[in-house]
């Protein structure tokens, strides 16, 4: 497999998926994942981390192609109609890519 | 002008920052530990409570309290879906904040009594945590039906162990097997800190009813008036089974409180994994843009002077 | 309009400006942002987030080629000389993309 | 060595731990909300004083203090361009810092009073208040010229609801609204913990002083001598002041140490956005790394000694 | 059911939230400030207590106390080594972490002397400070050897400069220079909160050590094992110490305490610096996940119960 | 210099860390980084943010890609082994490049 197989899969979304994505992306088989706590604005409006409710994370997963593109159908089939969620994917190189297309 | 709590101006003071646009804000983190200790004290209240008196003279009204809490979203349903024409998910998810309790609004109407030096059954804080769940269940049936499909364990486990149920239920049973004594020694936090607590917290509160006023003129007059009415409808319901429940006044106001609040925590977590259908700005303009203020500025005053004229009415 | 104008504009700069950057994303035509709170160093020294007056943000916007363009500019032109600020565009590509460019 | 406050203990501590390098940190949450704990509590002082007398009463003090907050900033202005030779923005915004005060400061100072049981007027905390906001725009005139362009209403928005201006007003709003006994139900957390909160908000000004140390030494000799003469020429201006509004010798020190005092909150803030060119590493070496460090370590018990001197030599 | 403090109960309570997979959790700077005071106050009252009385007297004490610091890991060395059949930089990261002491253990065991009214010497938490260093050079030494190449400053500077040994060393100079006149005007936040502080403490302990609870599985009974047995070893050796010492019964059953107590803050922290390759899952494992409850639930009381023992025997 | 010779530097790691990369990163030549707080999961296991000790951050550098493989590199043979660490590089069009490859 070639590093340029290796993709960033980014999700902005509501804090209260986290135990549910953190789920998903584990048993779609990526290798890990890493989070930071966001504000936004999108077309769900403003979600300002004021409280808990209107909290949004950010999640980052390495994974191959392959990976990101079954998370990013499941996502948008469990998720995208009724929650703030964006997702996009970028192309990275990884070191030791091999740890995250096992 | 010294009859209102400081506690209220730090709301009103909250509010008016909001409106302003002020930048203004309680740290994340920091509203999320007043949050847990006001819940954690409030359990403990009842935990210590539950200690002094037999638990067996308390079944009767436990039953009768958790009776009301799965009616009272039975009766909100269908005035929302049928006079506010909201889908049947926004109009379940809505009935189960009316039907579940706002931890705030008992905070209040607790310093309400105690700063007018009114007494009430100190286990009152045990029916908050007995009238915050079965709404929520009522919700999702009302929402989803009662299909067999019902991951009921996950709705289970998604409903007792969020923080607010948690937190509450924790305080009960520290308070419970510490007793009165035991607890002595950490009612410096606790306890004596309790009111500046709810303070902060209020002040926060109303920031956050600031930022839903917006959403409450998109959403026009019906839940402007469902979220005043309501409460006033619940309130004489509740004050009615205080009375027969034979609650003093005071006890009887806080829960006529109780019955007219709208969950802002427990509920919304809850409704948004379990009902995801259902827009959360709708329940959350209601119960705090509108039924949350309405209660701790008009309400609890109000539910302790009916508390009063029932008692006038019935007993003399 | 294809997937391959969507960009990701991301921003490091001083927490302090938040209020001011939200206003002018929301005038230049994206449809949102992301922000998340940030230390760092960079020529105008350390930015270590001991407090307000030296935190960092880091904001996210993901929107079509051009008004990141117009961004970038905007931007350029109003903070750049007197205040922290470091702006970057990654290429991505983000599920439902007409979403960021209507 | 007893006669030293536990709280410049912690400021000394916090800045041997920010020159060690130490990985000693105030989790930057708790930071604010110990600011805007001292901030509250500053401001209901205050506001629970005023309501103990007649407003009208205060007027006269009120007015000269507020014509002092606004005439200071001209006073530094000139020395800092022309002796400085600091650019116009940079003057500007430091002259502004040097008209406002340190809330900080002002906590330190209540405390020395209260340790060493000085009488003082407790309606100071209105004067934090007031010293706040004027400078702050007489900084902006100054940077900016008088131009008809200037968004007076936009930076009025940015003066009046930043964060510090916002508590300090509210909690004076909040203190007068409740009253003395009013406020009592939360003077554990506001009023008991005030002296602890110090401590901490301290500890963490010591480790930010010792990161301000740095860019002392590239700022070379002139922004040292600034740092130590203003607040002591502003501080004898503080004390005639004082003895002119006939204030006890604990209130005229206060006043004196109002004057003598630099902004490291409001001001930064509000300048980082009206007069961007203004470097703000300038202002916070001067008001943070030397004024601060010198007001409560050797400034306030001087101007308590100046406030005797003075009383002395003009009433005896 | 009354004797069991509530600060335990909040550990169970923790304990019980996270074995549940409840969401309950102290927000991250809410745990680091709630530490942060735990460490300062505890400071502190060493501090003071070392005002309190000639240094020069508690000279021999220090020296005994400091010379088992470095002792310790030694013995506890081997048996990982050999009998666990670590490696040797896992084997001597462990054996630091026994050989140094655990603050919030520390914390629970005065609590508990307290609320038995049971008599201990004060300067106790000056033992604390002393018994957190000499183990990590240890550890450090069994893992590398003493080698030239060590940086020994870089080392140093880790070890005394980390957040945990500044804050109890902080703490200890506030309280020593201050005295016990100068920290009563801040004991409301530091000592009279200081019961509910640790009880927020241990809630969180209790939800870390459930998530250690399945590496447990996975590391096997010998961890199990060596969490338990050697806390009792150790808890004799300093009852053996303690009384050789001439403390009284609770000084005593304190000073086993300690040595029974592993660390998991500045411990962990160093080696993870110093010995990167030892895994930190192991000792975290033992020293939370075993140890720490053990300690709180079981070892106090046994240790206090042993010291009379001891005391029985050898005094009469 | 060319433009796309700019890489953006990811790295997620353990808190503890912090110090001592920031060392590295500046000795090796780069101009700045940013910093945020994260939580996540790899081949080390959880890192929940719990406390201090199972934390992660986020450091990103913008440097040149000459940069990038030289503390790519170092980070590598310094880290890799014994700690939790995940390093990858993205493509990035940044303002002023100059600033970053000087
Ligand atoms: N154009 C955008 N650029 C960056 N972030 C966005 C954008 N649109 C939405 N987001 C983020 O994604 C979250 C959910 O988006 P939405 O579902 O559109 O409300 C928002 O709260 C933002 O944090
Ligand atoms: N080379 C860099 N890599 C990553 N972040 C940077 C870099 N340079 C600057 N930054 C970030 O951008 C902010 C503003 O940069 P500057 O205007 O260069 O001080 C800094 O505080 C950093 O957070
Ligand atoms: N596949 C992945 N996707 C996103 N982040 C990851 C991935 N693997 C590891 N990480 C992050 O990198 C950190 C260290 O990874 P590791 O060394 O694999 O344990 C983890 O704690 C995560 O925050
Ligand atoms: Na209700
Ligand atoms: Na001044
Ligand atoms: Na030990």
């Amino acid at each position: 497999m070639k590093d340029n197989d290796i993709r960033l899969l980014t999700i902005f979304t509501e804090a209260a998926l986290e135990t549910s994505l953190v789920k998903d992306i584990e048993q779609l088989g990526a290798s890990g994942y890493t989070i930071t706590n966001a504000r936004g604005k999108g077309s769900h409006g403003l979600r300002g981390a004021t409280w808990e409710a209107n909290s949004n994370i950010r999640i980052e997963v390495i994974c191959s192609l392959e990976v990101s593109k079954q998370l990013t159908e499941h996502l948008k089939n469990s998720y995208y109609e009724n929650y703030a969620m964006v997702i996009f994917t970028t192309q990275i190189e990884v070191l030791r890519s091999n740890k995250f297309t096992s | 002008m010294n009859t209102i709590d400081p506690v209220i101006w730090f709301f009103l003071f909250g509010l008016l920052a909001g409106a302003l646009k002020s930048e203004l804000r309680l740290p994340s983190q920091i509203y999320d530990f007043v949050s847990m200790l006001l819940l954690l004290t409030i359990g403990m209240k009842g935990g210590v409570e539950l200690a002094n008196q037999p638990f067996t003279l308390l079944l009767p009204q436990i039953g009768v309290v958790v009776m009301a809490g799965f009616l009272l979203p039975f009766l909100a349903f269908p005035v929302l879906r049928y006079v506010g024409r909201f889908t049947r998910a926004d109009s379940a998810s809505i009935a189960a904040h009316y039907g579940s309790v706002s931890v705030g609004t008992f905070a209040v109407a607790v310093a309400y009594m105690n700063s007018h030096s009114i007494d009430f059954e100190e286990h009152m804080a045990l029916f908050v945590v007995l009238l915050e769940i079965p709404a929520i269940l009522v919700g999702i049936v009302l929402a989803k039906g009662l299909s067999k499909k019902m991951q009921w364990s996950k709705v289970g486990h998604e409903v007792m162990l969020g923080k607010g149920v948690m937190f509450l239920i924790g305080g009960l049973l520290i308070g419970w097997l510490s007793g009165p004594s035991g607890v002595e020694s950490i009612s410096p936090l606790f306890f004596d800190l309790f009111k500046g607590v709810l303070a902060l917290f209020l002040l926060e509160m109303g920031l956050i009813t600031a930022t839903q006023l917006g959403s409450l003129k998109r959403y026009g007059p019906f839940l402007l008036t469902f979220g005043i009415v309501t409460p006033l409808i619940f309130a004489v319901l509740g004050t009615l089974v205080g009375l027969g429940l034979d609650l003093s006044a005071g006890g009887t106001a806080i829960l006529a409180t109780l019955f007219a609040s709208a969950s802002y925590i427990a509920v919304p977590a809850a409704m948004r994994i379990s009902v995801p259908e259902a827009n959360p700005t709708l329940s959350l303009t209601a119960s705090l843009g509108v039924t949350f203020p309405f209660n701790i500025l008009i309400g609890i005053p109000l539910y302790y002077w009916l508390a009063n004229y029932f008692y006038l009415i019935l007993f003399s």
